[in-house]
């Protein structure tokens, strides 16, 4: 079994990329692989708690959930997050927040990288 | 270095796997970037299919946009995430997002 | 009392962004902007299909059972239903290679409007004659 | 002096398409001009209270309460924004909350419009 | 109609623009869009130039973008946020962003 | 004890878009990742600009007058200033017209790196000898 992780930068809710992500972390998991996902720029935002699932705007926070019950890790850059105004405390519970370097660090120990940036 | 890059959309701005030695390349096609297995603009086939033989699609992707297996080039292996994820593991050394 | 005609010009496909999906869900809400308007004031979108943006509205998608969203063939299908006036441009048909028979109709839902496929021009002479023009 | 109405699609903090619309908004209101900014999409989570000026990133909440007094209606798209977790008591005061149709009314009065899509 | 769109980059993937006759357009050179003022790619002017002759670059992010007015091509009106709500109000009947 | 080399591809513009800025901010935090690692442990990025993406750290920058924020000529030289190999794509720099003195350094910041121009060809090598390739 493998370590993948994932840097995510574009999007949240409604933007492809983001539910291209948790969908391969989902699946990756499932097969037993460690799976790490750093949220950075406007990706951030997903953290936010309390997210309304309606059926014009893909999944987020419930899939996010359920991303980390399976063990994947997930850490959102905290300049970035509370640049957009969202406070720890409004964070979905079990989300880790730290600096860049914590990708890094991720990055030291994976057998691939996937940086989803664009935009 | 057997490098998988991930195409995210039809048109693209960066020109950086264009000039990519398709040697050690392959393509995994994601989101909009499944239109180059299927679209023929102007009766062609999209450029990305001729620059390597390792192509693969994302079926969750082509579904979404109504896009059916018969229409995806032959050379292109559709696959769904858990295959994705068993590419990105087995069949390349390091995958990065276009 | 005054109608004002808008051309809304989808030119992006859908799903990756979520602006070109937006486009249909705002033209979609002309149904409803007379609450917040003088009696008899109504805003008239037209909405043209240009470019990579006709991809998004083929027949066949699913993205409820991958995504869990609705499909953009859906918002144009509803589109139709509320008897917006839909175009798409012609030489990006023949361009892409896609026939009359891939685009959505609803009869289904029993709306009379189709879908108009259109030349380019026809497409300048909406946003010409529209008093405001929105890109997406 | 004219109507200039905005829509603003994509971004909030660190996009330029953001600044870009708070910018011209301010010029134009400066200029004696009635202005109308919608948010939708991404751009909805700009309405987010409590941001964090930080240096490598844009101006966003100061720009807008700044905005706001000169006169300018700002309005987010409810369903927009409540989809990314942010709830109304969490918004910045005096930002409109409201359906697509608030936007497609603003238009009917307006001289221009400037609808910044992309992404 | 006199319609000005704003080109907010320099590669695009719509190509709405390249289609419009030119006589009733303008062009207002935003963001990244103000690198057509300016670069001469392998020696040619950006094609956007020679589409009309009502031209303008935000001197706001030419400056940002460390481009000085003297690169700018000689057809192009620099303006600032507050004169481009003038061209937006006085130069055009309608208003579009790419 | 292992150094991790990454390749930090940019190849789009900044300032429109957010990833391409983080791109040099992400590379500059491997100063500090060491507190996170096992004693010995490092990661080393290359950051590389190709394309559109060498516009963005033209010399003469001012995005604090306009927009309030830092530019990425800053961020640029602050690469250089802890010791970051940086490198430009010889062939885009040509293609573009950007000469070498358009580039900036961190002279006056004390630092003794410079930016390479080096052929795209050397930013494939980089791309094959490093572990991971990220595309900003």
């Amino acid at each position: 079994m493998g370590v993948l992780t994932m840097g995510v930068f574009p999007g949240l809710v409604g933007s492809g990329c983001y539910d291209f992500a948790l969908k391969l972390a989902g699946a990756a998991a499932d097969k037993g692989h460690v799976v790490n996902i750093w949220f950075s720029g406007n990706a951030t935002v997903s953290v936010k708690a309390h997210q309304k699932h309606l059926k014009d705007y893909s999944t987020g926070e419930k899939y996010l959930v359920e991303l980390m019950e399976k063990g994947v890790e997930v850490c959102t850059c905290e300049a970035c997050t509370v640049s957009r105004g969202i406070q720890k405390t409004e964070s979905i519970a079990k989300i880790q927040w730290n600096a860049m370097h914590w990708y890094l660090s991720k990055i030291h120990c994976s057998d691939r990288v996937l940086q989803i940036g664009g935009e | 270095m057997k490098l998988g890059v991930f195409v995210s959309d039809y048109k693209v701005t960066v020109e950086t796997l264009d000039r990519m030695k398709g040697e050690n390349l392959g393509i995994v096609l994601v989101q909009n970037g499944v239109y180059h297995a299927v679209l023929k603009e102007g009766g062609k086939e999209s450029a990305l299919l001729g620059k390597t033989p390792r192509l693969y699609a994302l079926s969750e992707d082509l579904q979404t946009r109504g896009l059916s297996p018969e229409q995806v080039d032959k050379r292109v292996k559709i696959v769904d995430y858990s295959g994705l994820v068993d590419v990105i593991f087995n069949d390349f050394e390091k995958v990065a997002w276009l | 009392m005054a109608d004002v005609k808008c051309a809304f010009i989808v030119q992006r496909p859908q799903y990756k962004g979520e602006t070109s999906r937006l486009a249909l869900t705002h033209a979609l809400s002309y149904q409803t902007v007379e609450v917040l308007l003088e009696d008899g004031d109504t805003v008239t979108p037209s909405l043209c299909f240009v470019g990579e943006g006709l991809l998004g509205i083929s027949k066949g998608q699913n993205a409820m059972a991958p995504y869990g969203i609705n499909s953009s063939e859906m918002h144009a299908k509803n589109c139709l239903l509320v008897d917006l006036d839909v175009y798409v441009c012609k030489e990006d048909m023949e361009r892409f290679g896609i026939t009359e028979n891939q685009l959505p109709d609803a009869d289904d839902m029993g709306a009379e409007k189709k879908i108009n496929i259109v030349p380019f021009a026809q497409i300048e002479k909406i946003m010409e004659e529209a008093k405001h023009v929105l890109f997406f």
